[in-house]
């Protein structure tokens, strides 16, 4: 069974649309680095995964479940049961750009809140879980802190913590390092990988190319709303066949090259 | 004027019969139940406002800005007579009529001075609120969503903590000025701080000396009242990085 | 209780337009008394002389920690047992209460502006004032050609709102037999046991008043901040 | 903070409840909120006493039924009884014609002589009949009396007549100076001549009658409540007849000669 199936998702923001139709899939342990200029779409498409941007048609099948949906007149749609979708995306890990963590609570605290309250886990456990995450992501030593007394690095390491303490089927990042100064970028990709190496099924939106072609098992580039080109990393950063493709890379080579060095 | 030479005007603060201590006492704390009261109200009724005006149904947001526009523009004096004279006997009929209430419902002066200080302090509330959960960044609550959190779940750990937060000084604001303007409902015949004041001052002709005795209490209050929020501030500013 | 439209549109309102000279002669005497008096409180709360900075943080201390009504009990039978009847006969205008009515509403704008237009001065951007300083202007002189024209540019919205709070704040006057607005509303409620028409309809006059007040302000705001519009004007 | 929210709204609606709750009957009884010597008025000792309020209690007493005291804005009383926030007013409210529109009156229980008085200082010849012989002089009343429509009706072409919420503060400010005359019942302008405040005042003027001033003081209830005005007559009978009323009026050094007493014949 896939653990991630996507079939022909629409997205339209008032009168531009931003996804045209996008179909893809990830089986268990499967990294996708998903690819493109800003405004192709990347980061909505993990939005519309789970739910946090409402598909205008189109279904995604999380572990084989369809998320039920609802069309309405003016061509948007709505969930059918709100208590399907917040299943599911308890199902799903969410890391962002800006982290977003709690600011009124402690790290340790913003971990276990999920997992106390929406997967009902005992509290001892829900920490011990916790404690043991902080641990894996460096930061245990952090625990009892406030977020705004964390550098950048650390929030983002914490929030990936707090993500996989719901012990997620998938884990959605959404430009995980983009809001980072440079020198923090390394800290959270060296977690990052170490969760692909164990096996992880995740999908990255990301502009770091050379970390993409290290860790992802597949790579999706995507254009105007369209999936323009997609194929295991060596294929599509060696080869691409599509010429878009091979000017925004040819664009972004260089960063790539800075973050590599 | 009949300034009593012989003894200090201060004796006649005693506790008791022979002193107006124990009214002003029994004034204060009166006071401060009409102000507590009515700001819980005040409070309920201000979620309610905030989320009307956040909302993005048209109609809601029409309800709320007309509440706090209207509330706004009234002398809370003439609201709480608008309220005392008018309001009660409208409520008394919908609560007896909607089987809340038995048939010899009688809305106290008590009662409507503090449901029509929850009423006006609801709309200033509303838009205290409002801020605070304007506030707070979109991002957070994205967060709440995306790992599954229903939305009574969402409000009750995210949301209303961070509010709360983040309006606590416009709160505290409030507050101060509810205790102010609970003088008001004097006026409408229940008794409070400046009732005792009043009638001291009316009863022996000492208007100086009661008025001001009245105004010390309510400035007492007032100094209380601002500890207290420092104090309610720097607990809740926990894990806000101090600029 | 009955709710007459006509009745109040014929009866009502017109004998309430009729107090609304009443109700803007106690705005603006205390608002422009009041604002004055904010200035000298707000220069003595910021000064590093105990003697001045003390009074000043006393008196805004009164007059926002105790409800302006029982100031104005304070004010009007305060100073009926202070001043002698023979005072009072040989100037008869102390007699009436709408004197009183604006020495509290004064003393207590002054009270709260004094407190936003400090708040207003220490926002003044520290450089404008040294820059009057290098040109060697005394500190009188940029206090009252640089300091203080900004701080009333920064503080005029909140100024704003406070005189909308005066506004409604006149109707306290009703209390000490000042025949404003309200005062006149709640004669009529009790002459006809008519409560829904006079005191809605007094609510009317209030929201007019408070409509017309805004626009008012919102011009005088404009006005004085010209010189922002210039700025914005010149950058589109 | 959460906790401290919930309470708080607990206990405003356990306020709103309370109201509700209601064992047997209990009349309340609608008195003005401020001062009124010598018949009503909240001493140091936080207790509302006087003539009228101890009057009302041997009324109540005599026919069983159970009291209790609810101070009113005076503005506000006839409203109140008539929206049922009072089940009766015993405030020393005249009868007149134009009250009896709006309520219905008990037998009378006292009737004082009305008065104005003003400083002893004052020459003034106080003219019923002439408005212009008190032309610049200021009048002082309570709001929604008799006294305050009396005056209005007589001197308000020519003269102002200031009116305050409580007739309190109508003497504070005649005491003042802001006022020069004050109308009231003799009973009561008395209490305060004899006061320290009062020195300097006297009786200036006896009001003659007038449909305004209407006779006698008696209890108000609403408007076709026949069974409970019969118990207050009943009650108001009673008193008079087996001495209870003279009991009272005798605790209070010279009233007996300021009030009228009514009458029942055996």
């Amino acid at each position: 069974m896939k653990a991630l199936v996507v079939e022909d998702v629409h997205k339209r923001f008032l009168d531009l649309e931003v996804l045209k139709g996008v179909s893809m899939s990830a089986n268990e342990g499967d990294v996708i680095a998903l690819i493109g200029a800003s405004g192709s779409g990347k980061s909505t498409l993990l939005r519309c995964i789970n739910l946090l941007e409402t598909p205008d048609s189109g279904r995604v099948y999380v572990s084989g479940e369809l998320i039920r949906m609802r069309g309405l007149r003016n061509g948007h749609a709505v969930p059918e049961d709100q208590r399907q979708v917040d299943r599911i995306r308890s199902r799903l890990g969410m890391v962002f750009q800006s982290f977003n963590l709690w600011s009124h609570m402690t790290v340790l605290e913003n971990v276990i809140e999920a997992p106390i309250h929406v997967l009902k886990l005992p509290r001892a456990e829900a920490v011990a879980r916790g404690e043991a995450l902080l641990a894996k992501v460096g930061i245990a030593e952090k625990r009892g802190h406030y977020p705004s007394h964390l550098s950048g690095g650390q929030q983002q390491r914490c929030a990936i913590a707090r993500a996989l303490a719901m012990e997620p089927q998938v884990m959605l990042f959404d430009e995980p390092t983009s809001a980072l100064d440079p020198e923090l970028v390394g800290e959270v990709l060296r977690v990052i990988r170490q969760l692909a190496e164990e096996g992880r099924t995740m999908l990255l939106v990301t502009h770091e190319m050379a970390f993409a072609r290290e860790v992802a098992s597949s790579v999706i580039f995507l254009h105007a709303g369209r999936i323009e080109e997609e194929g295991p990393p060596g294929q599509l950063f060696g080869a691409p066949r599509s010429e878009r493709c091979r000017q925004f890379l040819a664009s972004h080579l260089g960063e790539a090259r800075r973050v590599k060095a | 004027m009949a300034s009593k030479s012989d003894h200090s005007l201060w004796l006649d603060m005693a506790w008791g019969a022979e002193g107006w201590g124990d009214e002003f006492a029994y004034g204060l704390a009166l006071t401060v139940q009409i102000s507590l009261a009515g700001y819980a109200i005040g409070l309920a009724l201000g979620l309610l406002g905030a989320f009307a005006k956040l909302s993005g149904r048209p109609w809601l947001r029409f309800i709320g800005d007309s509440y706090t526009t209207t509330i706004r523009a009234l002398p809370e004096l003439l609201l709480i007579l608008l309220f005392y004279y008018a309001g009660t006997s409208a409520l008394e009929k919908l609560l007896v009529h909607a089987g809340v209430a038995s048939e010899d419902l009688q809305i106290s002066p008590f009662v409507a001075a503090i449901a029509s200080l929850g009423l006006i302090y609801g709309a200033y509330l509303a838009d205290v609120l409002r801020g605070g959960i304007q506030a707070i960044p979109p991002g957070q609550i994205e967060a709440a969503r995306a790992y599954g959190m229903h939305a009574p779940l969402r409000f009750r750990r995210i949301v209303f903590p961070q509010m709360i937060r983040y309006a606590i000084p416009g709160m505290g604001n409030q507050w101060l000025n509810i205790t102010k303007d609970s003088a008001l409902v004097s006026v409408i015949g229940a008794y409070e701080l400046l009732s005792a004041g009043r009638g001291a001052a009316t009863f022996t002709k000492e208007y100086i000396f009661y008025y001001s005795v009245t105004a010390l209490g309510f400035l007492g209050l007032t100094i209380v009242s601002m500890v207290v929020f420092v104090r309610i501030e720097r607990r809740a500013n926990r894990g806000v990085r101090r600029a | 209780m009955i709710f007459d439209i006509p009745y109040m549109v014929t009866i009502v309102l017109p004998a309430l337009l009729y107090a609304v000279p009443t109700s803007l002669l106690l705005l603006a005497s205390s608002a422009i008394i009041g604002n004055i008096l904010a200035v000298p409180v707000a220069a003595a709360r910021l000064s590093r002389n105990p003697l001045l900075w003390m009074p000043a943080y006393v008196f805004i201390l009164l007059m926002r920690g105790t409800p302006l009504l029982v100031q104005i009990y304070l004010v009007y039978y305060g100073l009926g047992q202070a001043l002698t009847p023979e005072i009072m006969r040989e100037f008869p205008f102390l007699r009436d209460g709408i004197w009183y009515a604006i020495f509290a509403l004064s003393i207590n704008t002054a009270g709260y502006s004094g407190e936003i237009l400090r708040g207003a001065i220490l926002a003044v951007p520290h450089g404008e004032i040294e820059a009057a300083r290098a040109f060697g202007m005394s500190r009188w002189v940029v206090f009252h050609r640089v300091t203080l024209p900004r701080a009333i540019r920064i503080c005029l919205p909140a100024m704003s709102s406070e005189m909308i709070l005066l506004l409604k704040a006149t109707a306290l006057a009703s209390t000490v037999t000042v025949y404003e607005v309200l005062g006149v509303a709640q004669a009529i409620r009790i002459e006809t046991y008519r409560v829904y028409d006079t005191l809605i309809g007094a609510a009317i006059v209030y929201i007019a008043m408070v409509f017309l007040l805004t626009r008012v302000l919102n011009r005088i705001e404009r006005y004085l901040n010209k010189d922002r519009q210039a700025m914005s004007a010149q950058a589109a | 903070m959460k906790k401290l929210f919930g309470t708080m709204v607990a206990a405003a609606f356990a306020l709103v409840m309370a109201a509700n709750a209601q064992g047997e009957t209990v009349y309340k009884v609608g008195i003005d909120q401020t001062n009124y010597e010598p018949f009503a008025a909240k001493d140091a000792s936080g207790n509302w006493s006087g003539w009228e309020i101890e009057l009302v209690f041997a009324v109540c007493e005599s026919q069983g039924m159970k009291c209790e005291l609810t101070p009113t804005a005076w503005d506000g009383i006839i409203p109140a009884l008539q929206e049922g926030k009072l089940d009766f007013i015993f405030a020393s409210m005249s009868i007149n014609d134009d009250r009896k529109q709006q309520v219905d009156f008990s037998d009378w229980y006292y009737d004082s002589t009305i008065v104005i008085i003003g400083a002893k200082a004052d020459t003034t010849k106080i003219d019923f009949d002439n408005p212009d012989s008190v032309k610049g002089k200021v009048f002082g009343a309570q709001n929604a009396t008799i006294h305050s429509k009396f005056l209005e009706s007589r001197f308000g072409s020519v003269t102002e007549v200031k009116k305050y919420d409580g007739f309190d503060n109508a003497l504070a400010d005649l005491a003042a100076g802001r006022v020069d005359f004050v109308q009231e019942g003799q009973s009561t302008v008395d209490a305060f001549m004899k006061s320290d405040a009062g020195k300097g005042f006297e009786v200036k003027a006896i009001v003659p009658a007038d449909p305004i001033l209407g006779f006698g003081v008696g209890a108000a209830v609403r408007k076709g409540e026949a069974e409970l005005l019969a118990k207050i007559n009943a009650g108001i009978k009673d008193v008079v007849t087996n001495g209870k009323y003279d009991e009272i009026t005798a605790k209070y050094p010279g009233l007996a000669e300021q009030l009228q007493k009514p009458s029942y014949s055996m």
